[in-house]
């Protein structure tokens, strides 16, 4: 990151001029964190007692059989409290608000994962705590919404735009630009504004911290390549990280395919040419958006990967070509989340699912003496209505059918 | 002449100017036309025309909602500047174009500021681009005559507003207040202390914006601030009466 | 446990004859295992990669500060692989199953966890699986049943008695009676006939082996009182058995009060007068039951408490004095829950919010030199339908009957 | 006279006894009565009577649903016994009862053992406690003079079988398969190798049950047993046909 918050060509700070003092602060506040190792320290006594890491590294021997090729390893990150990676930025950012001695927090949410990390943190720190989400994704993921209520926070379902995560963060912009001196706005991934891509990239970075030390350990050697799907593109940089410094590891981000790339309805930034530069919500990189640079609507099975935009610093290393970009259709994924389930005893959430689509379109042709990772960025639990509506499974639709009317009929009475 | 000249001299027989706000296609080109023509007509000094943008991060929900209507009837950039240099050419007053720095960035900033000048549009408000990343922005727009206007906001210190003042061209767009547009603003003493600060950090006229909604709110900025800027209330006085209703709103103001 | 598997008064094995043969070898099996070091040593490795053993200790600041009373310590049995305790345990015996070459485990399941893990464990191990469930507790835990199904398992809803928990056991022992010859029955709690319930405590030993570290770590001393909720007696036995060495730790056991004591709707084995001593299920202990021994309907708010009997070690333990028997209500249990995703972002299962609620009554009147740990045996997540609805949430509600409509309307087309 | 002593001199003049299962109180203790009548009016030689039990962990579909209805219907173990007696002097063949431990354990084992003897019920089957943890369970049984019928099963080593028959007394009850009761059982060659070997492990007299269900099992179990269980098909026929049915279901048996 320059002086400037850019990473080659990408990222900046395009923000209303209200919050250039509130910015300053910030990046100078993480600059002293970085410097600071006993923050790093903090930060990793926090993870190791609220939430659970080391998160291990999972041999998956089945899915490795299966496929006849490199050793599949699977980085657990769906063991984090809160069941994604998403625990991991949003708890080192708690750390930061309370440094800086603010009182309330408000974030966006696409998924729910982010927003309940968040909601989470806030009733630990104690804070005061407002979520912003798409009406649509209110909608989706409606148990997320439960739990991130019942941990005091209030979630605020956004009507405009397309209703989805980008429309959630404008709105939490406008709640910050509103709520300047009180609020911290806890970015959910590695895009906004600098300091964020940096910043929440830095606190992922202890996804590949361990797992270059576990894969050592376990494997005996570098892994071949690391698979991680991309949405904003912080679990992605997460496990990328360490392995930067790697030049014979390969890095691969998986992008969310939709129907496919040609069908228009996907979230491809950076591997079909569909995308193009851009700067919005605070940051340039690559958009889809058509040629007016007004944003299109995106389409994935995955509500935490249908994004306009992505990681600056994943566009920068795109452009640089140190990290190949792949996607995976809806139907890719459900088929590898399906054979994840019955192989392993693992749900990966729809997100994740994508990085194994990726890894198993390619693992059979990799020797049997090589190794993948494979970032499992949450679990699929929280995916259930969803994955249960696109298995069609009839038992679950009776079972909501007949809940429905049970409460139907409590409500008329 | 350029834009804080021609401000200057309407500044020379008027204690308070008017700059008003419309969004380009809402509810439509030919409904923005006769509320321009309104607006002209009743006096306002000065307009910034925006230009449509998916994603306003800095405006509250009634201009928000208005840039994605807009948008829906299927208005593009080209159309806008077409429109643009209409009234730029019909009105004898300045025009300003106000959208958000992706959609100069992609149309290209020389082409931009080149359509800008050669159509007779004065200045942009760019609410999204701090200086400090837009040095080819600023050049192309002082290359081309026309003039970027920057902001001041109450969070603003004393050097940023140097900072600002040192870039800004035309006027200086002081935000009333912390938030999105659309909101009424508290004119009271604090803000007056905001507004003299911002007076010793500029040269420039300066014009207030963020929830000025009504003749009080006029006669209470007059003779600390050069203009005032009436945004989302027209909007709304269209959605409700029409664009008729306009004219009177206008001629009530002074 | 003595030769014939009893502690002091309670347990042994009132097995069919036709099981004599197989309990013999399982019983050898398990002999040889406690004996092997390395068989312990592979059980902690698959933890450590699989689950997230050591599962953390957290500090739970604000609730201490809210009580302010003793030091509040969590074992978060909710950040295991699959959401609870219950995989200690299963993942344990599927090493066992391993050895003794087994094809097929059948399983029971109340609240659908240890089915769950069941089943997880299963596509890990590659091995067959039949998960028995009561039909009322199907109905109560849908989601659970669709993970098994999709991990390959078949469940089974049990259509007789209660068609609860009990009734589930009794099944898969019809299976196991069946299909005794390749067929492991997994049992899910430390009940049953021996050696279930000493190995299912050595399995969940892991807890305490690890919470008794930690707390000397972070509190310096032994805690006051270790807490549990009591259904079959897994997580309390795994998080007492490190600590019955102890003489200065108090170690209290919570069942589930339901709708009082009083009120006949519980399952209060040991911390009341209604139960007494019987023979069930393949053991002895205190059991729910009338004068006849005919065994009684249970009630509690969290499917995994409402059992009939209560491991004959702890029973052993009532005896002795040496474990302190509690309950909570329904209500408290629900206020318990409130509080503490309010005060610590920590979302306890049902289950486990009956140890907060007794460990909250309590630990206002010790001195906040001391410490407290409460076992949190696994996350609400999977109580979002029961919870939801105790809660008696209107966008909850409104969101069901919405898809609920939804179903009807396609299914109909 | 003990059982295996009825049993024997019964034996002397039959080329294979008969004994039935009923559950008392299903459909009703009424029922109950006209269907041992029935069996005994058609030559049944001995007649387990299972008290219901909400845990009978080693009954089959049909049995475990008896159990629940005659529990539904509120009988207790005392009307089972009071019935009981009243059956055993009514009818001059051995009765026994069936249940689970958990029923004798609650009433009291000394008890129990003593109402059986005075009422002149002649054994117990409990298929749920063996016999190294039954001690005074066996201790009071042969104290009374009652015969704890203790169980073989095809997954029972020889030796297993011969500690077994040290304890068991009246007759050894050969389980025919492995699984619950009800289904059908194959009486093949793996069969007869077992019931060998059962013979072989001790004097008692040996009873098949499990899925005995017709004239030809019966058939083939002549010489190799003493006794053929009939258990959950006459559940059946009284549910399909009613109690009448039964008479001529055992008449046509042998
Ligand atoms: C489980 C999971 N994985 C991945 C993502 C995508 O975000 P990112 O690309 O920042 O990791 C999300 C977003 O909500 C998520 O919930
Ligand atoms: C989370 C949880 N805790 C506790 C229990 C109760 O079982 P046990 O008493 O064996 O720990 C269950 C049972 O399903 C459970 O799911």
């Amino acid at each position: 990151m320059d002086t400037n918050g850019f990473f080659g060509n990408w990222g900046g700070a395009y923000i209303p001029e209200v919050l250039y003092q509130t910015f300053l602060e910030l990046r100078e506040e993480y600059a002293r964190c970085r410097k600071d190792p006993a923050f790093w320290q903090e930060y990793i006594e926090l993870m190791e007692t609220y939430s659970c890491r080391p998160t291990p590294l999972t041999h998956a021997k089945n899915l490795t059989k299966h496929f006849g090729g490199a050793q599949i390893y699977i980085k657990r990150e769906d063991l984090n409290h809160t069941g994604a990676h998403k625990a991991n930025n949003v708890m080192g950012q708690g750390l930061l608000v309370k440094r800086m001695g603010k009182k309330r927090v408000i974030a966006e949410t696409g998924a729910g994962q982010h927003g309940m990390a968040t909601a989470t943190m806030a009733a630990k720190f104690g804070l005061d705590c407002t979520i912003y989400m798409g009406e649509e994704d209110v909608l989706r993921q409606r148990p997320n919404v439960f739990w991130m209520e019942k941990m005091g926070a209030t979630v605020v379902p956004v009507q405009d735009g397309s209703r989805t995560l980008k429309d959630a963060i404008n709105e939490a912009f406008r709640d910050w630009v509103t709520n300047v001196d009180d609020t911290h706005y806890v970015f959910g991934t590695a895009c906004g504004p600098a300091p964020f891509p940096e910043m929440v990239a830095w606190f992922q970075s202890i996804i590949s911290i361990e797992a270059h030390k576990q894969i050592l350990n376990y494997h005996g050697k570098l892994p071949a390549r690391v698979y991680a799907c991309v949405g904003g593109g912080s679990n992605a940089m997460g496990v990328f990280k360490r392995f930067l410094e790697e030049d014979e590891v390969e890095l691969v981000g998986v992008e969310a395919g939709g129907y496919g790339a040609d069908s228009g309805a996907h979230a491809i930034r950076l591997s079909s040419d569909d995308a193009s530069a851009g700067v919005a919500q605070g940051y340039k990189t690559m958009f889809l958006q058509d040629d007016d640079g007004q944003m299109k609507q995106t389409h994935s099975v995955a509500a935490g990967l249908d994004y306009v935009g992505v990681s600056p610093i994943l566009t920068d290393l795109w452009e640089k070509k140190l990290v190949r970009f792949e996607s995976a259709t809806d139907d890719e994924v459900m088929t590898a989340l399906d054979l994840t389930m019955k192989k392993e005893g693992i749900i990966p959430a729809l997100e994740s699912s994508h990085a194994f689509a990726g890894a198993f379109r390619e693992v059979g042709s990799l020797s049997t003496e090589e190794a993948i990772i494979i970032n499992q960025s949450g679990r699929g639990d929280k995916d259930i209505f969803t994955i249960a509506h696109a298995f069609d499974d009839p038992s679950w639709k009776e079972f909501i059918i007949e809940r429905g009317k049970e409460y139907s009929n409590t409500d008329k009475q | 002449m350029q834009l804080e000249e021609q401000l200057r001299s309407k500044m020379q027989e008027k204690d308070i100017l008017l700059m008003t706000h419309i969004v380009l296609g809402y509810p439509s080109l030919e409904v923005n036309r006769e509320v321009i023509r309104q607006m002209v007509e009743n006096g306002v000094d000065c307009i910034e025309m925006q230009i449509p943008f998916s994603e306003p991060m800095a405006d509250g929900p009634v201009i928000l909602k208005a840039n994605q209507e807009a948008l829906a009837t299927g208005i593009s950039v080209k159309d806008c500047l077409i429109f643009g240099a209409e009234m730029a050419a019909t009105f004898d007053i300045p025009f300003l174009y106000m959208t958000y720095y992706n959609i100069i960035y992609k149309y290209g900033e020389e082409s931009f500021f080149k359509n800008a000048a050669k159509t007779g549009i004065k200045g942009v408000i760019v609410p999204d681009l701090p200086p400090e990343i837009g040095q080819s922005f600023l050049e192309y727009a002082d290359n081309n005559h026309v003039a970027p206007v920057l902001i001041f906001t109450p969070t603003s210190t004393d050097e940023r507003m140097r900072e600002l003042a040192r870039h800004g061209r035309g006027f200086i767009y002081c935000v009333a207040r912390r938030g999105v547009t659309g909101k009424k603003s508290e004119l009271n003493e604090d803000f007056h202390q905001y507004l003299s600060r911002c007076q010793a950090a500029t040269s420039l006229p300066l014009a207030v914006g963020f929830g000025i909604q009504d003749r009080d709110d006029i006669e209470a900025l007059k003779g600390r601030a050069d203009i005032a800027v009436i945004g989302s209330r027209t909007i709304k006085l269209v959605e409700a009466e029409g664009a008729a209703a306009v004219g009177p709103f206008i001629a009530g103001l002074r």
